[in-house]
């Protein structure tokens, strides 16, 4: 399917121009990374969730796992944050492994299953006998590391592998072999399909984007404490990003999180003190009445997103 | 004769796709009329817009002399239409309970009336009372399907194919029960690909495309060279 | 040995109160497939009203139990016909359940923290008689003894309206074929509306029992409440409000052994349970397996 | 009797769910270009039997042997690879994917180069719904959807589980030739279905089954005068 | 010279912090207010006064939102002064932006040790209220010697503040002798203490303190008052910060006889202020003004304005490194409403110390009074404490 490629082709190069060029005009850098972050969560949790149907509730875990995982590098064995954030990345694909039983439930089981081996993960973390390990809940310090250029581009880089792992995921025939998991997994694996090797590789593949991920948000800040990392906060607004754009796109995510990460900032510097509120209320209203995402407006136009 | 059902000019289908190009269809108060149709002619779909599962695009509906083109499927159910559908019953509710749920909207003395009416038409029934749904055979489950329609006396019960996956014995026993619901004077029409209900119905339909090709008695359509050629002469020729 | 037994008394305490938090959220995703993310946001007002009838009105917290079902009934059916029938229309209701409810939250805390200020609040365990209870040789606070005798109160009357009411039974068809239920003449709208209503009436309920139960109300005590109510029906399958009291009653025995011998494990500790009951039983203790061809 | 060696040969199969014995001890074997249909009451096995051999399951006892070797330790992908394919009584299609999706699938996961989708569906008769989404086909057409699926890999052994039920009798007659057009071709067939007419068009070789056990193996003509068979499936 | 001083900082409108950080703003807020109300804060640059203006944002306690917001105030609103919010988690990320961006952080409530580690010579902090939360529970051991209690019971939740108060007391203790007969940690959320109390009960202490958060010692106070356990002597932290907050949730009866810290405003310096108002004399206004009861959020979030204002009035030069230098100057010379402002070369605050207090009845109901040292006692302490009826 070339057409797909070109698609992505275009979107990576969008992308990579926008998040290199609005720095000099725009430059609240944090936030741009943050945009980013949110948009390499959503495109990894796209991947398991929008291709194979397994929404994963506690997606975060993956996170705090790869922002421990590399926090841990750069203590204890002086790594370059480069090589800490592919071993965060290395320790979220672990803690995949681990999971990967969990897919022998289905629909709302599975997703909570999920959400409550992120949680045991934080409050093994979290846990003060672990200290020596983990820091406990005294949390992480990485002075010696902080640079916020280097992470900011570490990020895109991320950002950009995301999106061309959905791009080649969805022009290719291990995605649509994925799809067909997600339709029936019975009726894929009557079609010749090894749905439980497929299934896992696109579930670490998810795990690894987010490990990634996070071992960068970890190394920005350079400061931060169990719940930063594992708050479930962070796994809420990527699935709710991921919806609203539309899931098994590659253009969804990318565009759910452009907007609705964009209102929640722009709310909250505008009406600070109605915060929550504004930003209940869009929600509420854009799933009343825009309830199949933002895809769903072109594809009713007979458009094809890619 | 009096005519408990009639559609006129019936319109419909899925989402911009156009199903029933103006169907016609009259049911004469008491008598048992079989829909006919090849694959994807738009029987489910007729059954479905006369229950008002399916929108209705344009046309119009009477039931016992009231109009009901508007009214919502349970409003019409309480009127006196009992649907009987492909599933059936309550697989997760056990017999017993699936036969109130089919007179959900009964007094509780009528309720327990019914209950032992059922009880004794299917001797069946009564046996396997404390049962789930799920765990019962294909015909039982028929048999159930069948009582938990008739629960609420309806005067006029509607069937997507019933006999489809049943064994032999099962279809026979199926009809058999209609036979006797029929005696009592409740009119029925049933989508069947299925000739033993040609059979045994007063009236028949042939749906084709989205349109009424032919109709008239059953003995009348048996014989009409249309259908006999499309649906029956395949079987007469062949039988051995 | 002392502390073991009071332990697994506290637990059953616990776990029934537990059970009631959870069970509201059971009947709402059983009937209507919804993921309610308010669910403890829906508890967090409800103990807010009981903090309100005590400290304004003076009150016994226990009269908040009828003004506060009528009024969280009276909220329940608009609310659904508000919100349920237009997100059953869309392609893949569960899961734009998950945040629409989301944003519901949001909205709800917003509000909570405009009308009540974002204070922790409480009621003094005192108000039921203050003496602690003594059962089994054991000493229990008599607000949990209240707490679990109410909450089994409310479980068991949930209970007879499911499983003895006419309105009941045409629940449980529309949770187990919802199509059927449609065309058997059930008002699937009404009977589900009112479902709706007894799942968060239900939540208000525990919620009057919050502030002894959890020490503390605050506007922002909802999610963690909703993600332990998920737990706790997951443990017992989704669907079957009978399995949440088992489910109940598993978490709290699980968190109060767990805080007797290894206290810095104990909130740790239910979330491995569940993830080991489900994968020897991946559809709770108490699911059907369902057959898949 | 085909002089060539059985393509499939069933030994004593167990399967339970609970309590319920759903198979117990089912034997038969299939040659490669034969057809044997497979009757009995609903709830006697019959799809169990399919669900078996397809390996949706593992078995509690019994052998399945194909082309020799036994393969009921293999995955469900496995067999498929290997050339057993079936179709589900209740159709399974992959809703959200258009029509010629679902084919596709399967012809790119086993069915190679050789494999057609667009004329797999020609064949079949849905090739004017190729770009509809499965969703929208009716429950009929989702099964021919399944055959289409099915064929898409290249089965040398096909179990096709009631695609007659639904069928008037002129569809049924086209479905019965089609499926001896399969075994000229070479194909082994088991043929699950509650129609004699449509059984008897198909093969003369049948199993009735009865409460997961074989109740009647032989001619068909005999079946039918079967008192067994008779009290169990066909009715007095 | 500019128009206004733009001072930058966040709150948290909701969430986890919501409850000390809205207060704290607001004791800002209310300095802000004054100030601007006699023409602005004097400036030394510039040799005249200035106004100020308070751009706030609001974080929801998330410290990812928080880090955006904190970099959006010093890179789009470019702010000259820069204040953290409320408490340690949210106060953190801002450290890292700070020193990036050479700007002063004011740091009012952010008491973790780990902030101001000599080894990252990090000069863009300033610690204004309280000592870090490791030195706190110091005086509390020696209290506890004093009274002559060998066995201790400690147990925190985890979490950096009370993990570093219960690591301290656990170790001063031993260093003075006494016995630690438990020490555990429960997790955060933890919201139920019946059986964790009888567990405790078990080991026999003659003092159990409690650390943990507000909603953590309510729980635990109110398992307390209904378990019918008794400990002659029980300490928890967080009445010091919000003594209302926590009395009316947990109520009179249970919190009578506890031992907490004593901070502003239940310390009330008023003869020894230098600069600003007294205590007396700020909660008259604050409260005129309209403000709700005044706790040591409030105090804390006004007194950060007074510093600022100080460091404005000092520094020779409009810029950081300037007010920096200028607050060293000042550092151990003046003394506000909230104590003695003392911080040392990394920006941590050592000029306070926290007494122990006791919640004692009053004729007019509960006061949390200072007890120990004696310098600063207010009340004799009742030990051990009256059984409950
Ligand atoms: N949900 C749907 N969305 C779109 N089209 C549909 C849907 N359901 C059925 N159709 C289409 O409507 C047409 C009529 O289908 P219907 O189910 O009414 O046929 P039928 O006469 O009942 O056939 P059968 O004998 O196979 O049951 C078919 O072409 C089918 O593909
Ligand atoms: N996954 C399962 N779990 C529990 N019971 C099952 C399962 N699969 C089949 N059964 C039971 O095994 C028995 C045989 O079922 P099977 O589907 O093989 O019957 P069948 O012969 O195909 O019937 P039909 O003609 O109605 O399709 C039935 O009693 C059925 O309820
Ligand atoms: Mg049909
Ligand atoms: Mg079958």
């Amino acid at each position: 399917m070339p057409k797909t490629w070109r698609s992505t082709a275009v979107i990576v190069a969008i992308t990579l121009l926008t998040f290199v060029f609005v720095p000099y005009i725009y430059n609240n850098q944090f936030l741009l990374f943050n945009m980013m972050m949110y948009m390499a969560l959503a495109l990894g949790l796209n991947i398991i969730y929008g291709y194979t149907g397994y929404l994963p509730f506690g997606y975060v875990g993956f996170f705090g796992a790869g922002a421990y995982g590399g926090a841990l590098a750069i203590t204890f064995l002086h790594w370059s944050p480069y090589l800490a954030v592919i071993v965060g990345g290395g320790a979220a694909v672990l803690v995949g492994m681990i999971l990967i039983p969990l897919f022998r439930l289905s629909g709302a089981y599975f997703s909570i299953a999920n959400l409550a081996a992120a949680e045991a993960l934080y409050y093994i973390v979290a846990n003060p006998h672990l200290e020596s390990i983990t820091q406990g809940p005294y949390g992480i310090s990485l002075p010696q590391v902080y640079d916020p250029n280097g992470a900011y581009w570490t990020m895109l880089f991320i950002l950009l592998f995301a999106l061309v792992l959905s791009g080649f995921i969805r022009g290719s025939r291990f995605g649509l072999a994925l799809a067909a998991i997600r339709e029936n997994p019975l009726s894929a694996s009557m079609s010749g399909v090894n749905v439980v090797k497929l299934r896992s590789i696109s579930w670490l593949l998810s795990a690894l984007v987010a490990g990634l991920a996070g071992a960068t948000f970890g190394w920005y800040i350079s400061v931060f404490y169990p719940e930063t990392v594992f708050g479930l906060g962070i796994g809420v607004f990527t699935i709710v990003f991921v919806l609203f754009g539309g899931i098994g796109t590659v253009l969804g995510p990318i565009v759910g999180t452009l907007i609705l990460y964009g209102a929640y900032n722009y709310i909250g510097i505008s009406t600070p003190q109605y915060f929550q509120l504004v930003y209940g209320l869009i929600i509420v209203l854009l799933v009343l009445f825009l309830p199949n995402g933002l895809v769903s407006l072109a594809k009713r136009r007979g458009i094809d997103v890619p | 004769m009096e005519v408990i059902l009639r559609a006129e000019g019936i319109k419909s289908g899925y989402e911009g796709v156009q199903i029933l190009w103006g169907v016609d269809l009259e049911i004469p108060d008491g008598q048992a009329v079989v829909l006919l149709g090849p694959n994807g002619a738009g029987k489910t779909t007729l059954l479905r817009t006369l229950l008002g599962l399916l929108p209705l695009w344009s046309g119009r509906i009477e039931f016992a002399g009231n109009d009901i083109t508007r009214l919502a499927t349970e409003k019409r159910v309480r009127s006196g239409i009992a649907f009987m559908s492909e599933l059936g019953v309550f697989p997760d509710l056990n017999l017993a309970d699936n036969l109130r749920m089919g007179g959900y909207f009964l007094r509780r003395s009528e309720m327990d009336q019914r209950i032992s009416k059922m009880y004794e038409l299917f001797p069946d029934l009564a046996r396997l009372r404390r049962n789930l749904a799920g765990s019962l055979s294909g015909g039982q489950r028929k048999m159930l399907g069948v009582a938990k329609a008739l629960m609420s006396e309806p005067r006029l019960l509607i069937m997507d194919e019933p006999s489809a996956g049943l064994s032999p014995k099962y279809v026979k026993e199926v009809i058999e029960i209609l036979k006797v619901a029929h005696a009592e004077g409740l009119s029925l029409l049933i989508a069947e690909q299925n000739v033993l209900f040609l059979e045994q119905a007063d009236y028949g339909y042939v749906l084709e495309g989205g349109r009424i090709a032919a109709k008239g008695s059953a003995s009348e359509l048996k014989s009409s060279d249309v259908v006999r050629r499309a649906y029956f002469g395949m079987v007469d020729e062949n039988k051995k | 040995m002392s502390l073991f037994e009071y332990a697994v008394l506290a637990g059953l305490f616990y776990g029934l109160y537990f059970a009631l938090v959870g069970v509201g959220l059971n009947l709402i995703f059983g009937v209507m497939r919804i993921i309610n993310l308010a669910h403890g946001d829906f508890l967090m007002l409800g103990a807010y009203g009981a903090f309100y009838i005590y400290h304004l009105l003076g009150w016994n917290p226990l009269w908040a139990i009828p003004i506060e079902l009528v009024v969280f009934l009276g909220l329940g059916l608009p609310l659904y016909y508000l919100l349920v029938p237009r997100l059953q229309k869309s392609g893949d209701p569960e899961m734009l359940s998950f945040i629409l409810f989301f944003g519901l939250s949001q909205v709800i805390e917003a509000l909570a923290v405009f009308a009540f200020g974002n204070d922790q609040r409480s009621i003094p365990t005192s108000v039921f008689g203050g003496a602690p209870i003594h059962i089994a040789g054991q000493i229990y606070p008599s607000s949990w003894v209240v707490s679990a005798a109410v909450a089994l109160i409310g479980i068991v009357l949930i209970y007879l309206y499911l499983y003895h009411t006419r309105a009941g039974r045409a629940t449980r068809a529309i949770m187990t074929e919802r199509s059927e239920a449609v065309v058997t003449g059930i008002s699937v709208h009404r009977v589900s509306a009112v479902a709706f209503g007894i799942g968060i009436a239900s939540a208000a309920l525990a919620g009057i029992f919050s502030p002894f139960m959890f020490g503390a109300i605050e506007p922002s005590m909802g999610l963690g409440i909703t993600v332990t109510s998920f737990v706790i029906i997951v443990i017992g399958s989704l669907g079957n409000p009978l399995g949440t009291v088992l489910g109940g009653i598993l978490y709290g025995e699980a968190l109060m052994l767990m805080q007797t011998f290894l206290t810095s494990w104990s909130e740790m500790f239910p979330y491995v349970l569940l993830i080991l009951i489900l994968l020897v039983k991946p559809s709770g203790l108490l699911g059907k397996a369902v057959r898949s061809a | 009797m085909s002089p060539e060696a059985p393509i499939l040969e069933v030994e004593g199969l167990k399967k339970h769910f609970g309590g319920l014995k759903a198979l117990d001890g089912v034997s038969f074997s299939i040659h490669p270009g034969e057809i044997l249909g497979l009757a009995g009451p609903n709830g006697s096995g019959k799809t169990t039997c399919i669900n078996a051999i397809s390996g949706v399951f593992r078995v509690d006892g019994g052998q399945i042997r194909y082309l020799g070797q036994p393969i009921q330790h293999l995955p469900a992908y496995r067999r498929v690879r290997h050339g057993i394919n079936r179709t589900f009584q209740v159709p399974r299609p992959f809703l959200g994917l258009t029509v010629l999706e679902n084919v596709m699938v399967a012809a790119t996961y086993r069915g190679g180069r050789n494999v057609n989708p667009r004329h797999i569906l020609e064949d079949i008769g849905l090739a004017e719904h190729a770009d509809r989404p499965a969703r929208s086909l009716n429950s009929s057409q989702q099964k021919m959807l399944g055959l289409a699926r099915a064929l898409a890999t290249h089965p040398r052994l096909l179990l096709v589980d009631e695609i007659g039920a639904g069928l008037n009798p002129v569809e049924l007659s086209s479905m019965a030739e089609r499926l001896r057009s399969y075994a000229e071709q070479g194909m082994a067939l088991l043929v699950v279905e509650h129609l004699m007419d449509f059984l008897d068009r198909v093969t003369d070789r049948l199993l009735v089954m009865d409460a997961g056990n074989t109740l009647f193996s032989g001619k068909l003509q005999q079946a039918t005068e079967d008192s067994r068979v008779i009290e169990a499936f066909l009715g007095g | 010279a500019p128009s206004v001083i733009k001072i930058g900082t966040l709150y948290a409108g909701s969430g986890n912090f919501s409850q000390a950080s809205t207060r704290q703003y607001a004791g800002l807020q209310f300095w802000a207010d004054q100030v601007n109300a006699k023409g602005g804060v004097y400036v030394k640059a510039y040799g005249k006064r200035i106004p100020v203006k308070l751009i706030a944002y609001n974080d929801q306690s998330s410290t990812t939102l928080a880090a955006s917001l904190y970099n959006r105030l010093i890179t789009q609103d470019r702010v000259h002064i820069l204040i953290a919010d409320y408490g340690s988690v949210l106060t953190s990320v801002a450290i890292p932006l700070a020193r990036e961006h050479r700007i002063l952080l004011f740091d009012e409530t952010g008491t973790s040790g780990k902030f101001f580690r000599p080894a990252d010579k990090n000069r863009y902090i300033v610690l204004t209220g309280l000592p870090t939360s490791s030195e706190w529970p110091k005086v509390l051991a020696n209290f506890m010697r004093k009274l002559g209690i060998q066995r201790v019971a400690i147990l925190y939740a985890a979490n950096d503040w009370s993990g570093s108060q219960a690591n301290t007391l656990k170790s001063t203790l031993k260093k003075l002798g006494a016995d630690v007969v438990f020490f555990e940690s429960v997790p955060d959320s933890t919201s139920s203490y019946s059986t964790i109390l009888h567990r405790i009960a078990e080991a026999k202490p003659e003092a159990v303190a409690e650390f943990g958060y507000s909603n953590n010692d309510v729980a635990f106070l109110q398992d307390y008052a209904s378990s019918g356990l008794y400990f002659p002597m029980l300490f928890v932290p967080n009445p010091a910060l919000h003594f209302e907050v926590v009395r009316k949730a947990v109520g009179n009866a249970a919190m009578r006889y506890v031992y907490s810290y004593v901070a502003p405003p239940l310390i009330r310096y008023n003869r020894e202020v230098t600069h600003g108002p007294t205590l007396d004399a700020f909660e008259a206004a604050y409260t005129k003004s309209g403000g709700r009861n005044i706790d040591l959020s409030t105090v804390a979030g006004y007194n950060t304005g007074l510093i600022v204002q100080h460091a404005l009035a000092k520094a020779a030069k409009y810029t950081q490194e300037s007010m920096r230098t200028a607050i060293d100057a000042f550092s151990g010379k003046i003394f506000t409403l909230d104590g003695l402002f003392k911080v040392n070369h990394e920006g941590a605050q050592i000029g306070e110390s926290l007494p122990v207090g006791q919640i004692l009845p009053t004729p007019s109901g509960l006061k949390l009074q200072a007890v120990f040292p004696v310098e600063s006692a207010a009340a004799k302490y009742v030990y051990p404490q009256p059984r409950k009826p």
